[in-house]
Order: structure tokens, then C-alpha cells, then sequence
């Protein structure tokens, strides 16, 4: 199964780092990966987006214009990327931002609200890991477990204690898929 | 000498320079709201205490506020 | 009722792509009241640098050019030697002006081409990512100057003003801030100025306005105005360089 | 009017003139210097503006705001300082602006020599500068070809909103030829709308720009280029043919090279050797239908491109003739001039080898 | 060790100072950014030094000395500033000295867009600067791959004197994928006693020099420089050959254009067509060879350039086919990238088409 | 028997190209005379620039780079970064480096590399056959201005010394002279205290030397002394600018 | 007949202006004509030569590489040109400053004392006109009458006084040739 | 304090600048000779006057003149 997720949001709602914490995992699990961002002049706040696909096969192009799934977390994003999501493709839309509903039935449709999640773990910046945890639960793109196995090494020493809020956020996230 | 300022709020970027230049201390940054853009936009809370310097006009960076003279 | 500040018409309705509480957005105002209460409007024709104000064509109602990195003077220069009764003016960042486009602003200022340039000095490239500028102050820190700026390594940071005002036809050099109102009007007196200069056909002349990068330099927007004031002035002071009596 | 005897960068400067060239800004170089120069002389008295500039990207960047000021502009270098120029032409490309680029053409690379030569034939026409665009690039092979391309040169450029290029080399401008200034038909050129003249009661701001920050449009803005492009294929095209008929032998040769090329197709001829010329007077659009068309004769067995380089344009030549018959290349470089001798000895190699 | 995600930009950046880099001069551009920075960052902590140069032009004069005074040294930038470096190119070309350029494509012409192309091919291969030169144009299409090529580059402009061009596109310059750093043979390289150095003791002073300014000798010096490109041709042409097989269509792509072209591959599978792929790696010298065998395959019935640009590799494949099957095109410019899906409709177009 | 003066071994015994009485000449040799006496010429790399002295490099014995047009002193930093316990010169002509180059020789200045800067102010392009200069004077013909330059068009000359004297780094700046005896000394004397400057590792150093093209001034070589002396002189003074004294 | 002549000498012979003055009465004599002059960085008083060529035909290429005749003035040119006059053709030297003798015996050769002949006219300066006048008497490439009409054009009002040297000149050199 | 001048003839361009320095004007321009350049070189007639000061040479932009004291 070859994984290809396009995940937009403003700046600072930290897109990037949920892509690149999922490959991250990825290729500790031994796959073929590759992480794209878009880049450009964007002032602060602007939005951003990156392709990430993770495979079991050689990455081609590292492009995703045919997407498995989609996080968005923003308003823009959903009306960006939505038309971009395969046939029988996840789409997973940030509820607590977006108040506009998916208009395609051909792809499965998840909201999320990790704003409010995160909020209400104290912590308006993991909504990120809210929807990463969302996602792994829908696709098993990766293993909950490798992620947190990154994320405790990349936040050793003095900053260890954002560990268990993460891997909180994850499950969270993971939970609001039924 | 009272004056009134506008906001035209859904240009705001919320950097609040104008709150750090009235003398009276009145624009606050409006943390109920959120605009277009996605930021709490400045705001005039006790508009009858503007002396209608244009300070937070002139400070503005995104020509977001207008000042009128009574 | 009386309109004590409104939006001059010198500016089209597009909002500014800057960063929250970037100043080129004032200093685009100033220049563009500017020109609007000296009536040039009409007349005017800007030269946008590559830079964060890249897309100052969008902004300014009067006609536009977009130069490359650096070239606006010699752009300005082309522009004005069509049409001398024109209002000409570059508005570059400086890595535009003082990097790349070295050569180009001495030689308009040698030339005395009757234009006028506002350089915006943020001690930083903001457009790219906070690399080092020739402008960045000893210390400060930049992409490409991970520990600060060292001068064995880097030298020392560029007076431009001071430089240019050595050159007999820059009839008016003036540094300024936009970092608090009063500076701001100083700021905008100074333009003006600048644009009455040149319809008088006196020279070439140039406003300094120091200028925040708060993305860049990685503070709020209000932090960055105390940090300009604080660190910036002393060594870029606020000062008159030349002025056309002197020359007359 | 009567013949005069003209240097040819003299001739071009006039040409320019006459043709309505009222700003020149250019940087000192050799073989070129008289441009500049003829210039500072002559603009002034006809109410224009010569301006040396601080340096070539300096120049080609006033250009630049003259052109997008709605200015009929000039300016010349030789090959270094055609190089230092290739990033504003990239922008005068994708701004479509109208200006005439001389190039004086000399021994490269680097400082190279100061001599003669065609060695910046890719650079002209395949693109020099970064992203895709075109220049339509003349190539005079006399005195009075120059001056007349230069006339209809500020046209063209006018008519498509595009740069045009003149490329000779170094004895085209140097050498002196008897040259009448006629009159070339003026074209119907578009009204210069876009300039930033100052708004002066225009509602709308006139913007000059190469920038479209999203890929879309930027790719958009690069099939309309194109589609441009594609017309000036169409109606640009110019180029001679010499003594086709029955050649066993065509020469591809443009410019000067073109001259000392029939001097050998004589020599050939009293040898008994029937050798034909195509010259392409237009290097970029390239004049493939003509070779394509020789390829198809029957008596034509092999072609081969001569110039003063070590072998740029044969590359277009190859296109053309697509496979059809070999090509062949014969070249000096750095300045050195091949001689019809040379060439004479060449063709017949080929000859005996092509049979 | 083991595979670690790395930034395109930051692993050339790594390669070059694996590969014994030691000086680096550039100037900030999107999408290229990364490499001075990390740059910036550790090469003072090598013992080696990075400087930024006040532009373009500076920063390859600044690669100029410091190649000519023995070191390795690279550059990078994109496309605009590339275009301000042609001229220096040349004269490092002209001068035969090694370094590595870098250049981190975007779209064009002018200030363009900053996203992703391939339109500097032209510039690359054929000499955006002037005179009669050639860079060996090494084109990654992964970051290994980049990270490969970047440090055999150092050798290979060792080994010929010559400047190396690394070419990738924004993709290339900004995406993470994983990356083994491995040791690439090193080759034998001659000693830089023509550098200068200071004499310290030597007998006759060294001189690096472009100008020769008798034509003779410098036409005896562009022979030179091109029987040392003949070499090049003959020993450092790479490319890969991919499902060409039975392949009823060819496709030409470099870069990450490839790896589009290979998932297009894929589906074309899926709809029973055979298609295949030669991605040349080196520009120049170009693959020819494998061209005009796979032309030469009865199962091949047309070949299909894909790239980020208007059409310049395109030129290139024909000229290798030697018209004996049809060549065609497809393409994006200005930043937009070229989908799989589009690639597929091109391909069964032609294919229909071409029957 | 003592010899009094005799070629320097800093010189080849190749003949140069220059005019009749061209002052190129005699500040080729002041270069090659301090770096032997300095005991230098072993790690002397020289960097020629494009101009009447591109041949440099077949001149001085020492090592040598031909730099293109302006680049010196860019091609200088690339050699200096490299070797930094060589003595590094840029030689360069007045539209080398003031004109095409100016960007690089501020920047250089700025940065303080640790080079010196030979910069022979002739107030014309010799080589290219008398085009105006940024140095050519007012009301001086060139084949680019044959009226004579005209400040209202082409400014004022350029003064690059008093330019370059603002920049902090710049720590040695001096204009000498060769137009006789007592400024050949002089001269000699500027050019071996920038050397020892470099040696030091102070900063950059540069000394501006008035020279002569009689070829393109229309004058006899002893005319054309004379000029220098009452034309020149009066607008470019012979001064010491910057020493690294007061820079410590 | 196809006149195709290389002239050599010092910068301030005049070598370019005899050129200039032959091409100039070729074209008035209706003939097609061109003028290609070696150019370089020189130093004053450097070598300098240039291409002419008059022909009944259009002229093909502007160089001369197979010479009907060459006029050298000093030594080094005469070093250099001599090989490339065609078989046949006219070498004429300046035998005031060449004391050298040509080594062919194929072509006609001419010694011209045109230094001597000119200062013995009170002007070194026009020992160029003595050359041309030779060369014209040798091949007619011009009428002495069409050179001396295009010198009265130039030399009008003021300078007129240069008129009659000039012919005296023209005269005397071809006095040289019998 | 007498000196002796040697010229290397062949370098001379005739330039006169040596001449219009020396101090007891012996340095002249030897107009019965032409070097190899094709110039009158300059020489020094009356040596015993010499005073060695090495002005003459200290000029000369072609390093021609050695200048000895003996
Ligand atoms: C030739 C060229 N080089 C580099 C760039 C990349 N570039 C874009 S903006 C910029 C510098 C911006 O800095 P500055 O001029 O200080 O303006 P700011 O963004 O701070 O306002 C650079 C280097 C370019 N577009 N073209
Ligand atoms: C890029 C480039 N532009 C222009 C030239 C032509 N050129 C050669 S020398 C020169 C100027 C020489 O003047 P200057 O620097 O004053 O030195 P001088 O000859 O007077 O000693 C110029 C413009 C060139 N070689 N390269
Ligand atoms: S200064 Fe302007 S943009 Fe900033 S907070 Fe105030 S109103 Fe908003
Ligand atoms: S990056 Fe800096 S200069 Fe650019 S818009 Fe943002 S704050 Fe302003
Ligand atoms: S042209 Fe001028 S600067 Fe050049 S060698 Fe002659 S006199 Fe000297
Ligand atoms: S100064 Fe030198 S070159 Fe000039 S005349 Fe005297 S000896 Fe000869």
C-alpha cells in the first residue's frame, strides 16, 4: 500500500512537523518515504502545505496530486485540496476551524475537532499530533508506537515532558474515529 | 476634542503596534474575535476617551484605522 | 466632523502580503501620502525591488515597475531619462540596495539622476529567510550568520547613508524611523522632501528609514520596535547627511 | 541618397537613430566601441539620451525602465558583456518589452580574444538567461544588411513586445562598406498602452513586471509567451538561398562567414564542384522549412555548417534536415577566421567521403 | 550507518563537505536557501569557510580565485542568479578551472515564480555564457542521488579542470527523503600545480588566464578545451534505462520529472501499454548513444520528452534519434509540475497517433 | 661601485604593452619593488584586472590571477580566504574597479578583507580607447562625452578614496601620485605600507595612485605629467585618509 | 579584376587612411569596395594593418587572405605579409624603413623609399600617399584623378593647402615605379 | 659622487620622461639612433656630470636605466 497524504494548514499550525514526524516513522518502519513541502514567500500566518508518502515500493514522484488521504486544518485548505483525494480516499477536516462540510460522497469524511481537543489538554499547539493520531487510526500509515519512539528521541533531557502530552494527543485524536 | 476611530477589522493583523502608541491607552487588542485572517483584531473599547490624535493610524501598518474629529 | 487619518489614495484597496506589523507597510503609506499631497500621483512612477516589498506594484496606485534584485536605481535611471517631468522613485531593502545593488545606487547618486530612493533598512533579507545583510549589526544573528555576526569574518555593518553622502550630487541623504509616531512624521517629513527635490530637479536623493523584520529577527512586532530603537540607532544614527542647501 | 562608405557600428548607431532610437544606455567593450560612441555624439542633437552606463547589467537594466516607459531603446555589447546582460534580458523576455540588443560578437570563453567570431550563437538563440523564452536574433552579413535589420529591428520589437537581437561579429562592426540608408517600410505597430508614462489621467496603473508567484499563472503566462513565439516562426522567418540548384553540397553559413563561404563555392565551381548556400538571416525563429527542403533534393548529398565557432548552429542545421542527410561541421574559434581555401578543402573531404 | 531523512538542500550541502569542500561563496535565493545556510553553519566547524558574497556576480568571481588558488570550492543559486553568474562561468570555463555550481531550478523567465522547473537546460548544456565552452550538468532525481553526484562532482572538476553544474529543481532542493552517506570511490586525480599558491619556492610563476589574444592561439585553445570535452563525452556519460523492453513508447526525463514519468509508467502498465524511460543523468554529455539504440529498437514507436519547461531536452533526444522515429513533447513551465495523469493522456494521444 | 637602482626581481623581464611613457609602468614597479624589499614576492598572488593592465600577470614574477572585468576584488577575497598568510593585490583600473566594479571594491572594504587594493586612476578607460570614466573631470572630452563631461548629465567625478574612507574596515586609504620624483617616493612609500598593513592582518588597504594616459588624454607623454599635476590633482588631493592608527 | 590588397605598418603610418582614401575612390568610380581593419589593444605606436578590396563584383568575404597585393611599411609587416600575396601579385616595401629584400620569386616586387621621398617633400607624414601612389601606378586599381577628387573634398576650405602635396605625393611615388 | 647611467636601449619608447627629471639635465633623446621599437631612445652624453641620484630612472615607466654610483 503506497500512502499519499497532502496535509495544508495556516503557518504555525505546525503541518510540516505532522508530516515530517510521520515519516519520520515511516522510515523507521523500514518504508520508502519522501516529504515535500511548499515553500514561497509567505508571511507569517500565511498557509502551507506539504506532500508526504510513505510506501512500500520506491517513491516516484514525490508529488501528490493523487492524494489517499488529506488533513486539512484550516478553511482554505479544505477548498484547495478536497477535489484532490482519490475515490474511496480519507479526508480529514480540522472541525473546530472549518465550519464547511466536505461536499464529495466518493471519499470518507472525518471531522475532527483538534482544536478543541488540544484546548482542552492545554496546549492550542498539538492540535497537529490531534489529527496525526486521527489519522494513523483510519490508515495505519504507521504505528502509534514508532511515532512515539521518534518523538521521545527527538524531546530527550529537559523537554522529555511534552512526551505524554503527545502521545495524549495521539490517542485523542485517535479516538474521535469510530 | 472627542474623536472616533474605525476599524476596518478583517484587515487587521493583530500585531498590536497600535495598542503601544495611544496616549490614553484605549485601543485593545479585541481577544473575542477573530477575523478573516484568523487574528484577534484591534479594537477601541471606550471610543468617548479618544482625544483624535491618530496615533494608531499613523502606527498602523496595514492603513486598518480611520480617525474622525467630533 | 473632520477626517483627522484616512487611507490616501495613493494606495490601491490590495492588502499588504507583510508579515503582522512589518513596517514597510508604513513606510509604503508615507511615501504614498506623500506623493498624493504633492499632487504627483498623477505623475508618478515607482520601481518596486526583489525583496519583501516585491509586490509594491500591487500597492501603490501609481504606475509600476518590478526590477530585478538590486537594479531599481539603474531601472529609475532608464525610466526618468524618458520622462523627466515624471516623480520617480525605487523603494529597495538592503540586501536590494546595499548588497546586490551596490554599484548601482553609487552610480545613480554619481550621476545625480533626479529620482528618489527610500531605503528600507531591516538589518536582515526578509524576503528570503533572515539571511545576513551588509546592514546586519555586529552579533545580531542571521541564517547565514548562525553565531552573529562576526566582523573579522563579515566586517562591519554598512552606513550607507554616511557613504553616500560623500558623493557631491546626493543633494539630500537623510536616515529616519518609522519605530514611534513621532519618528513616523520625521519619517514622512523627510519623503516629501526627498519628492520636492527632485521636482525641483536638484539631484539625486535618498531617505534611510530603519525598519523592522520581526519574523527574521524573531520577536513581536512590538519587541522588534524596541529592538530597533535600542540597537539599531546607535549605531545607524538618525540624522540629516546632506541637504541642497549645503550645495547650492 | 548616395552611397557612403560606413563603419559598420557607425552604420548601426545611424540606423537606430533613424529608425527612431532615442535612448541608448551601453557599457565600453571591443569591437563594439563606435556604437557607444557614435551615440554620444548623435543622440543628443536629435533630443534623445546617450548614457554610459556602470556596467552592463546597469545598462541592460535601463533599458529595461526606458522600454517599459514606453521608449524606443538600444543597447550593444560584445560577448562578455552580453553575459553579464542575460538575467535582464530574461526579465525584458518575460516582461515583453520592446528593445534592440546588440551583440558584437567576439573570441570567448572568458576574456577569450578580441577577434571576430559566432561563438554566442546558443546563448542568442536557445536562451542565455534562466526560463524559457525567445529573441528573435538577426544576423547581418554586410554593412547595408545591418543597417536595414537594425531599422526593422525597432519593429519588430514593437509589434511582438519582445527583445530583438543583432548579432555580428567583430568585422561587421569594424569593417567599412558602402551603405545607402533606405527607408524600410514602417510596419502598424501597436499602441504602447502598458508604458508607465505616469498615470496622466489613465484610470488604471500600468504595472511592468516578470513576476507570477503562482506556478499556474506563471505557466499560463509561459504558453502565451509561446503562443507569441509561434506567430513570430510563422512571419519572421528570413534567410537567403544561393546557387541550390543542383548543389551536391549545401553550406549552412550565416553572417560574415556566409561572404568568404561563396568565395569558396566559386572556387568550387571552377573545380567542378556545384555547392550551394543557405544563410539564415534569422538565427532564431531558424529557417528549418529551407533545410528541410534542400534535404529532400536529390543532387544534395551532405550539408555543412561553417561558422566561427566550434559548431553551435550546426546543431539547428541537424534539426532541420532531420536525419535526412548527414551534416557536417567545419569551425575556427577564439577569434580566427576560416578561410575558403579551408572550406573548399573541407566540402571536397565530404564529397569524397559522402559518395 | 543508516538511512537518515535529510533536506535536499542540506545533504548537497552535507555531500560537498563530505567530499572535501572547503569554501563556499553564494548569495541567498529561493529554493535554494538551505545550502548557505547550512553552510554557514558548519564549514567554519570544518576549518573551512563559508562567505556571503554581496551578489552572484561576486560570489563566482569569489569561486574563480579560490579554485585558481587550489581549493575545492562550490556555489549555489537559482535560476536568476545563475543568469548572473554566466559570465564568470565562462571565464572559469576558459580559464579550465574546477568547481561545483549548483543550481536549484525555478520557474522562469524573469523574476518568474519560485517554484520548481527545469527550464535552465538550454543554459546549462549548450553555455548561457559566452564562447565555445561545456560544463559536465549532473541532474539527481532523489536526494541520494544528489548526494551521490555532488560528491563524485568535486572529483570529476578535479580530474578535468573543469566546473561541474549540479542541477536539481525546487523538488529537489526542498524535499526530505531518506540518505545514506556513502564513501564514493575516489578517483586519481592529477596534482593542482598550475594553482596559485604563492610561488614558496617554485620556479615559475603560475598563472590563471582566459585571454589569449592572438586569434591563432585562441583557437588552438578552444581545440584544446574540446578535445578535453571529447574525453568527457567518452568517459563520464550516465543515464538509466528503465521497462524499455518491448516499449511501444520512450519517455525522456531528468530530475524528479523522472520519477513523475515512472509513476505515469505504471498506469500506462495497468492500461496494457509498454512504456519505458532513459533518464539521462548527465545533461552533458548527453546520452546519445542510448537514444539512437532504443530508436533503433522496432518495438519503440515514438519518443515523449517530458519537462518542467517549454521544450529544451526535447532538442537534445532528437538530435539523437536522428529523426528515425518521431519525437515529441510535454511539458509545464513557470513552476507547475507535470502529473502523472496528464503524462498518461500525452502518451496514449501519441500512440494513437503515431500508429 | 653601488648600484642606485636597477630592476626589481618583483618585475619579468618581458616588455610591456603600454604606451610611450604610460605611468602603468612605473607603478608596476613600485608594486614589485615592495613586495621584494618585503621579502614577499614567495607568497605574493597578484590579480590582474581587465583593463590596459590585463597583461599584468605577465609582468610581476610573483604568482598572478586575471580576474574579469571589475571582479578583482571578489576574485582577491575567493584567493585571501584560501591562503590567508599570502600577500594578496588587486591591481585595478579606474573603470574596473570604480565603475563596473564598485560594488565589489565597498564590499570588500566593508568586510575588511585582508588585501591590498592597487587602484590606478587614470580618469579615462585606456584600453578600450578613451570612453569617459566615473573619474573623468568635468568639462573633460572622452570619446563616450566628446563635449567634455557634463555634470548635469553624467555627475560629478567619483571620489573613491573619500568614499571608501567611511567604511569602518577600510583601514588604510591613500592617494598618491607619479607625476614626478618626489610622489614616485611618496607613492612608493603608501603602496609598501598597505602591503605591511595586509601583512598584519589589520583590514583592507588601498592606495588610489593618479596615473597618465597620454594616448587617450591627446597629449605627449610630458604633457600629460603636467595635466595630472594641474587638473587632477586640485580634485582628487593627495591625502592619507585612513591609517590604521586611528582605526585601533 | 578583383583588387584584394592588405596594408601594414606602425600605428601613425597611416596605413588605415590609405585605405580609407583607396576604398573611398573605388566607390566613386562605381566599383564595390570594403575596408576591414585589424583592431586590437595596441599600444600607440604599435603594429596596424587593414584589409581593401575593389572589385567590379560584390565583394564576398571582407578579409584577404590570398592577396593581389600588399603595401608594408616597416619590417615586422612585411615579416608578416609577405606569404600571402598570390602568386603573381605585388609586394610593395617601404624600402626607407625596410632594409630587408623579399625572399619569393613569384611575385613582382617594388622598393619604395617613401620616407625619404616624403621628408625630402618637407612632411614625413605622407609617405603613405608615395605608397598609395605607387601601388596605383602598378595596378590602376583607382585613377589617380578619383583619389584626388575625394582628398579636395576632405581637405577643403582652411586645409586646402595639403591639396597639391598630396598629389605631388601620388605623383612621386609612382615616379618610383617604371 | 659620480655616477653612471646604463640604458637598456631596446626597452626605450622615446617617452622623454626621464629627460624632464634629471636634476643636472644630461638625460637627452639620442635623435641619430632608432631602436628595434622604432623609437630615438634616450642616453646620457655628458656621464661625467652624473650625480647619481637615480631620479631619471625612478621615472622611467620601462625600467630602462640602471643607475650605479661610483
Ligand atoms: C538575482 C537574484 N538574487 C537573489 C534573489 C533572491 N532574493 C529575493 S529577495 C532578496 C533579498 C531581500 O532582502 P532585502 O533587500 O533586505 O529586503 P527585505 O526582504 O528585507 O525587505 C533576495 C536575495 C533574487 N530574486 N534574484
Ligand atoms: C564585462 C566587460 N565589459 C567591458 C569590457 C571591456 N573593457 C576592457 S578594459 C575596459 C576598461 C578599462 O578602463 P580602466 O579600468 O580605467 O583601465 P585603463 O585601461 O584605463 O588602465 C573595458 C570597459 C570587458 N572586457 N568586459
Ligand atoms: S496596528 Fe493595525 S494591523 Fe496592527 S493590530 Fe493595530 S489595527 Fe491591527
Ligand atoms: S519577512 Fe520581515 S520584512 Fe518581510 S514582511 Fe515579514 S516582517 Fe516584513
Ligand atoms: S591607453 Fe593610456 S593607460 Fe593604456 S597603455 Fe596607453 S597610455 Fe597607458
Ligand atoms: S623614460 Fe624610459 S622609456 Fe621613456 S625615454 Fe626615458 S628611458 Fe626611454
Amino acid at each position: 500500500m503506497t500512502h499519499q497524504i497532502i496535509m495544508a494548514g495556516f503557518g504555525g499550525q505546525g503541518v510540516m512537523s505532522m508530516g515530517k514526524i510521520l515519516v519520520e516513522a515511516g522510515l523507521k518502519e523500514g518504508k520508502n518515504v519522501s516529504w515535500l513541502p511548499s515553500y514561497g514567500p509567505e508571511m507569517r500566518g500565511g498557509t502551507a502545505n506539504c506532500s508526504v508518502i510513505i510506501s512500500e515500493e520506491p517513491v516516484g514522484a514525490p508529488t501528490v496530486t493523487e492524494a489517499t488521504a488529506a488533513i486539512v486544518m484550516n478553511r482554505p485548505s479544505l477548498d484547495k485540496f478536497e477535489k484532490d483525494v482519490i475515490p474511496g480516499g480519507d479526508l480529514l477536516i480540522n472541525s473546530s476551524l472549518i465550519d464547511k462540510k466536505a461536499t464529495r460522497d466518493d471519499i470518507n469524511v472525518y471531522y475532527v475537532p483538534a482544536n478543541e481537543i488540544a484546548n482542552d489538554m492545554g496546549s492550542g499547539k498539538i492540535a497537529n499530533m490531534v489529527m496525526l493520531g486521527a489519522y494513523l487510526k483510519i490508515t495505519g500509515a504507521a504505528k502509534e508506537d514508532t511515532i512515539m519512539e521518534y518523538i521521545a528521541e527527538v524531546f530527550s533531557g529537559k523537554k522529555a515532558s511534552v512526551v505524554p502530552l503527545n502521545k495524549e494527543a495521539l490517542k485523542r485524536g485517535a479516538d474521535c474515529i469510530k | 476634542m472627542a474623536g472616533k476611530v474605525t476599524f476596518d477589522e478583517n484587515r487587521c493583523k493583530g500585531c498590536e503596534l497600535c495598542t503601544t502608541v495611544c496616549p490614553v491607552k484605549i485601543v485593545i487588542m479585541d481577544k473575542d474575535k477573530i477575523n478573516i485572517k484568523g487574528y484577534h483584531p484591534a479594537t477601541v473599547k471606550e471610543m468617548d476617551k479618544c482625544i483624535a490624535c491618530g496615533s494608531c493610524a499613523r502606527m498602523c501598518p496595514d492603513v486598518v484605522i480611520t480617525v474622525e474629529k467630533l | 466632523m473632520a477626517i483627522v487619518f484616512q487611507k490616501t489614495k495613493g494606495l490601491t484597496e490590495k492588502q499588504t502580503h507583510y508579515c503582522p506589523g512589518c513596517t514597510h507597510g508604513i513606510i509604503h503609506r508615507l511615501v504614498a501620502e506623500s506623493l498624493e499631497e504633492l499632487g504627483l500621483l498623477d505623475k508618478a512612477i515607482g520601481v518596486a525591488p526583489v525583496g519583501c516589498s516585491v509586490f509594491a506594484y500591487d500597492y501603490f496606485s501609481c504606475d509600476m515597475q518590478e526590477a530585478s534584485h538590486g537594479r531599481a536605481p539603474a531601472c529609475a535611471t532608464g525610466i526618468k531619462r524618458v520622462h523627466p517631468d515624471s516623480a520617480v522613485f525605487t523603494y529597495q531593502g538592503d540586501g536590494d540596495l546595499a548588497s546586490i545593488g551596490a554599484a548601482e545606487i553609487v552610480h545613480a547618486a554619481m550621476r545625480g539622476e533626479k529620482f528618489t530612493t527610500i531605503f528600507v533598512n531591516n538589518a536582515i533579507y526578509g524576503m528570503t529567510g533572515g539571511q545576513m545583510a551588509p546592514t546586519t549589526l555586529i552579533g545580531q544573528k542571521a541564517t547565514t550568520a548562525p553565531l552573529g555576526r562576526d566582523e573579522n569574518h563579515a566586517g562591519m555593518p554598512l552606513r550607507v547613508s554616511e557613504m553616500l553622502a560623500t558623493i557631491p550630487k546626493a543633494v539630500f541623504v537623510e536616515r529616519v524611523s518609522v519605530h514611534d509616531v513621532p519618528n513616523i512624521m520625521k519619517a514622512k517629513k523627510a519623503i516629501k522632501k526627498a519628492f520636492e527635490i527632485q521636482m525641483k530637479g536638484l539631484g539625486f536623493g535618498i531617505v534611510e528609514v530603519l525598519s523592522t523584520c520581526s519574523t527574521n529577527w524573531g520577536k513581536t512586532p512590538v519587541e522588534a520596535l524596541k529592538w530597533l530603537k535600542e540597537n539599531m540607532i546607535p549605531y545607524y544614527p538618525i540624522q540629516n547627511f546632506r541637504n541642497p542647501e549645503e550645495v547650492k | 541618397m548616395a552611397k557612403e562608405l560606413w563603419k559598420g557600428n557607425e552604420a548601426i548607431a545611424e540606423a537606430a537613430i533613424k529608425a527612431g532610437c532615442k535612448y541608448f544606455f551601453g557599457y565600453p567593450i571591443t569591437p563594439q566601441n563606435e556604437i557607444p560612441e557614435y551615440m554620444a555624439l548623435k543622440l543628443p542633437q536629435e533630443g534623445g539620451c546617450f548614457l554610459q552606463a556602470e556596467s552592463e547589467v546597469a545598462a541592460i537594466n535601463m533599458v529595461y525602465g526606458a522600454a517599459g516607459a514606453g521608449a524606443r531603446v538600444m543597447t550593444s555589447s560584445s560577448s562578455p558583456g552580453i553575459s553579464l546582460k542575460q538575467e535582464g534580458i530574461s526579465y525584458i523576455a518575460g516582461a515583453e518589452l520592446p528593445c534592440v540588443i546588440v551583440n558584437i560578437v567576439r573570441g570567448g570563453p572568458g576574456l577569450g580574444s578580441i577577434q571576430p567570431a559566432q561563438s554566442d550563437y546558443f546563448q542568442a538563440t536557445k536562451g542565455g538567461g534562466h526560463g524559457d523564452y525567445r529573441m528573435i536574433v538577426l544576423a547581418p552579413a554586410s554593412v547595408q544588411e545591418a543597417v536595414d535589420l537594425v531599422q526593422e529591428a525597432f519593429d519588430i520589437a514593437d509589434q511582438y513586445r519582445n527583445p530583438v537581437m543583432v548579432m555580428g561579429d567583430g568585422m561587421i562592426g569594424q569593417m567599412m562598406e558602402p551603405v545607402e540608408f533606405v527607408e524600410i517600410p514602417k510596419r502598424q505597430l501597436p499602441e504602447k498602452d502598458w508604458a508607465t508614462t505616469g498615470l496622466r489621467g489613465r484610470k488604471e496603473h500600468n504595472v511592468i513586471n516578470s513576476l507570477y508567484i503562482e506556478a499556474s499563472q506563471c505557466d499560463k503566462h509561459n504558453e502565451d509567451l509561446f503562443a507569441k513565439y509561434a506567430k513570430m516562426e510563422e512571419t519572421e522567418i528570413r534567410c537567403e538561398e544561393y546557387n541550390l540548384e543542383g548543389a551536391e553540397i549545401v553550406f549552412a553559413a550565416y553572417g560574415t562567414v556566409a561572404r568568404i563561404v561563396k568565395n569558396a563555392i566559386k572556387s568550387l565551381e571552377k573545380e567542378g564542384i556545384k555547392a550551394g548556400l543557405i544563410r539564415p538571416i534569422t538565427l532564431w525563429p531558424f529557417p528549418k522549412a529551407n533545410f528541410l527542403k534542400a534535404a529532400d533534393m536529390p543532387n544534395v548529398k551532405a550539408f555543412l555548417s561553417v561558422e566561427m565557432s566550434m559548431g553551435q548552429m550546426v546543431e539547428d542545421v541537424e534539426l532541420s534536415v532531420k536525419g535526412k542527410k548527414p551534416v557536417y561541421f567545419y569551425g575556427k574559434a577564439g577569434g580566427a577566421i576560416p578561410t575558403p581555401k579551408a572550406i573548399v578543402e573541407e566540402a571536397k573531404k565530404i564529397l569524397g567521403g559522402a559518395k
